[in-house]
């Protein structure tokens, strides 16, 4: 199944250190399918130009293609606003000035949680210096949020930013219960799916979350480009945050008027190509039976994940139904580093670190984990590549 | 340039190995030549700054003679070490100071690491250069 | 010399309505050469992954690749710091908020231009609700700035933001002698070089000014990139803006702390491609004489701003040495869209509109103009098609 | 569907053209056949919103026959509202509310347009049609 969808993938034909690319850093980036990388050249093959006010045909070809990322956006996820940013991070910073400058005012809450990625802190740090709104940390016990302390950081609070699915743990959260329990006591809730929406269809208007936050490279589609879907009542509470080009309605000297569409929150020439090249990822996507994809992946990674135990790893993520094929593992003595470098010499791609989320790190108490991530192109035999990797560095090390 | 016979070693070791797994594996053998630095006299002053394995490097000149004590928390970076021990130990101050880092790109050892650790390399390299120059 | 040239950007081959393309809406955005297009799609092909902390190959292909980019645009400029952002106007938003909030406090006093882009002037709007500052705009008089005006302006600023060549009249203000009186009076200088890099070589040190923000698009690059150019003093006095990954140096619940060099100001994954993208831009253009070329442009757009007024039309660029090759025009009669609309059925492709800058069309009292802009692998031939194009417009309406 | 006669030779009129620059000019053509409002008749309620040409449209129904006057600053927008004249003009209330505005895809006059234009001329369409309808 994998293998035949590596024919689609370009990279795969790749050799590193002279053996065939596995690539197991899906949670940093996925790979991009020829459709892709195709639908983007051809953009700027033939239909390059400058979008909106269109009056030639090549600029109308450009908007054409570039709003229907959009209108395709709006109908995979079923949201009446798709606002185009460059990626999850500026999508959250974009809540946190034009939402949460807005509506949130000294000693208002946020509540956060332990395992949410760095791009879902530092904003609202940021934001809480500026207007001394208080941040409260769900904690996570055993590698989960712990729900009890949810309810009781929730009392009051105006806004929860969590995590949908960890990058970290690949854990998903009970966002579902995060959501209804979050609107009962009246707060907004911004969800960081960027390691969700890769993984699972997600309905946007059903799930009831204010806003959702994603980036197009995690999900086979280019850098540079991402999302803010917004309920319609948050997107009626937003003001602008930056200005310029195109989000603008009236400019005079005296002061300005705007778009009152998405057009509002996207001031300057936006990302046309990565528009294009998003719009060809999002169809082939459509195209692909993610549950019985993430299904197979899971099964994949609890099987890696046992093998790594067995051979004296401590594995941290947890992989029960619904959680991303995502597997967090150290080595009593070899460093993550050093381990990494071993399979990658072996053709082999993980990642190391503490993956922009510190703060989990600092609660699980170690500085980083060795990560393995898989997506829809790997397969069983990425998985028995990877664990005989495994065992040459552990007789290396030995 | 020529290079000391030992740094020559060196090179000539590395440059016969085809397969990137080997050559990581020969730089961790090399771990092997460091004269370690014990736990209790490792300190903000012998810090590796700006690696992101902790390590730490001391030089010490004896009657004109250089020798150097490190640790790493990673086998590699101890290999680093250990090739940087070849390099020093038993040298004399100007031996030492005419030596340049380029002796491990020539080996190929610094294009089979990732960036953070060669500049790693060459932060070790430097350190070792200036304590030496200050104790001329 | 036009022609040869165009044989390296594979849109020249395309038809539009059956003509070959005369694209002269060079202003608004360029077109792209092979070697740029090409560079995406290898990055995508073949050293696709996430940068940063890269322990495996490709990530550290993707990490030198993006970074020398970097250092490219450093070199060509010659400048310490190379921010690199979404675009010019992210770009400027950027010094609004990391610069501007941080060193204006209300009565403080901005300088702008009536020629500026909305990109320079919404941002500055905004930043003046927030912490009221003055805004002062400088008049321009007959398609030029009043100089007399911009030094009453300047009496007690601390800031001066001015577009280097606008792009409605394609004027190149006289930013030496704007940067040197106003660092004398004590303010720093923003400059919009959105139209100026493509035309001219900056070296950003020497020029003296302290931010300069540009877009890749109009200068042969990708979509969705950009740069602020910083010098040493001012980055000294910019906190951080948007927060998120890569940006931070340490992150825990009770508070972060940031990256000292550019990466401070960059959240969350960068644009990855549009780097090796920008890259082979930079190096493309680094190959062609920009110099010769831009006399031989401007030569050609002061026969067709001739030609035009011979028509009967009012041309607004007065298209001096120095100035960008960008012809700004009305028709007593014809509307610009009706006029745009014909040429482009035959193949010619202009911009109509306010071209983003309002006030400067409310100063010369029209809603807007047509919009021929002229760049490298323009030649004599396109600008005979143009101007037959525009006869048979002409005809047609008569 | 199939459309009034006078409906039908505008489609048949147009799909013959291969030429877009003609296309063009054939529209423009029927700015002719517009029966034009005075500047002094132009107000709030009769403005065409969301088109960026200036454009007004009014339409008066008289013993059941419905008639419509029009301006606009821009020929090709003239040109639209002469085809609409063509399609409404000595219809009945009931002609004109069974037309839709697909008549100018199927000529493909929409596709030579700005989308700015193809949506004008889709609001004109509409206004139409509700005047039409408030005087039932
Ligand atoms: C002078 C000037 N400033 C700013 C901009 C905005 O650039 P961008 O849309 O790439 O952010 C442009 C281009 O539209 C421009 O011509
Ligand atoms: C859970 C999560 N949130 C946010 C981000 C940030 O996404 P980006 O870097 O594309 O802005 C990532 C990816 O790095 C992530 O995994």
């Amino acid at each position: 199944m994998g293998d035949s969808m590596k024919h689609d993938f370009p990279i795969f034909s790749r050799l590193i250190n002279g053996r065939p690319l596995v690539y197991l850093d899906n949670a940093a980036t996925t790979q991009k399918p020829s459709c892709v990388i195709d639908a983007m050249s051809h953009y700027y093959s033939s239909s390059n130009a400058n979008v909106h006010r269109a009056v030639h045909t090549l600029a109308g070809e450009a908007t054409e293609g570039y709003e229907r990322c959009r209108t395709l956006l709006k109908q995979m996820f079923n949201s009446n606003y798709a606002v185009i940013t460059s990626g999850t991070t500026e999508a959250i910073n974009l809540v946190s000035h034009a939402w949460g400058s807005h509506n949130l005012k000294a000693g208002d809450v946020v509540v956060l949680t332990e395992m949410e990625h760095h791009s879902d802190i530092v904003p609202w740090q940021m934001l809480a210096e500026k207007t001394a709104i208080e941040l409260r940390y769900v904690p996570v016990e055993n590698g989960e949020l712990d729900m009890d302390a949810f309810e009781v950081a929730l009392v009051g609070a105006k806004l929860v930013c969590m995590v949908h699915t960890s990058n970290v743990l690949g854990i998903r959260n009970p966002v579902e219960e995060v959501i209804s329990k979050s609107h009962s006591a009246g707060a907004r809730v911004l969800l960081d799916a960027a390691q969700a929406v890769p993984h699972e269809s997600i309905n946007f208007h059903e799930l009831g979350a204010d806003f959702m936050a994603f980036s197009a490279h995690k999900m086979c589609g280019p850098t540079g480009i991402g999302a803010l879907l917004v309920s319609d009542e948050a997107f009626s509470e937003m003001e602008p945050f930056m200005g310029g080009g195109d989000m603008i309605e009236t400019v005079t000297l005296e002061g300005s008027t705007y778009q009152t569409n998405e057009h509002r929150f996207e001031a300057g020439t936006p990302r046309i190509a990565e528009g294009f090249g998003w719009a060809a990822a999002l169809e082939w996507l459509s195209s692909v039976d993610l549950e019985s994809h993430h299904e197979r992946l899971l099964k994949i990674a609890n099987r890696v994940a046992d093998q790594l135990r067995e051979k004296g790893m401590t594995v941290y993520s947890s992989l029960r139904p619904g959680d991303a094929a995502v597997v967090s593992f150290t080595h009593p003595t070899i460093h993550p580093e050093d381990f990494a470098r071993l399979l990658d010499a072996q053709g082999i791609a993980v990642r190391t670190g503490h993956h922009c989320a510190q703060p989990l790190m600092q609660k699980l108490g170690i500085s980083g984990t060795i990560r393995a991530s898989f997506y829809l192109y790997n397969d069983d035999q990425d998985a028995d590549i990877f664990l005989s990797g495994i065992d040459r560095v552990l007789e290396a090390m030995a | 340039m020529s290079w000391p016979k030992a740094v020559q070693d060196i090179i000539d070791e590395f440059q016969d190995i085809e397969d990137q797994f080997e050559r990581l594996e020969v730089l961790m053998d090399f771990s092997e030549e460091v004269d370690e630095l014990p736990v209790s006299e490792w300190n903000e002053n012998n810090l590796v700054k700006g690696c992101q394995s902790i390590a730490h490097v001391v030089v010490v000149v004896n009657d004109g003679i250089v020798h150097m004590k490190s640790a790493a928390d990673a086998k590699m970076v101890q290999g680093l070490q250990g090739i940087l021990s070849i390099a020093v130990n038993g040298s004399t101050i100007q031996q030492v100071l005419d030596l340049t880092p380029d002796f491990a790109e020539e080996a190929g050892i610094l294009n089979s690491l990732t960036p953070s650790r060669s500049n790693g390399f060459r932060t070790m390299f430097d350190m070792i250069q200036r304590e030496v120059r200050e104790a001329i």
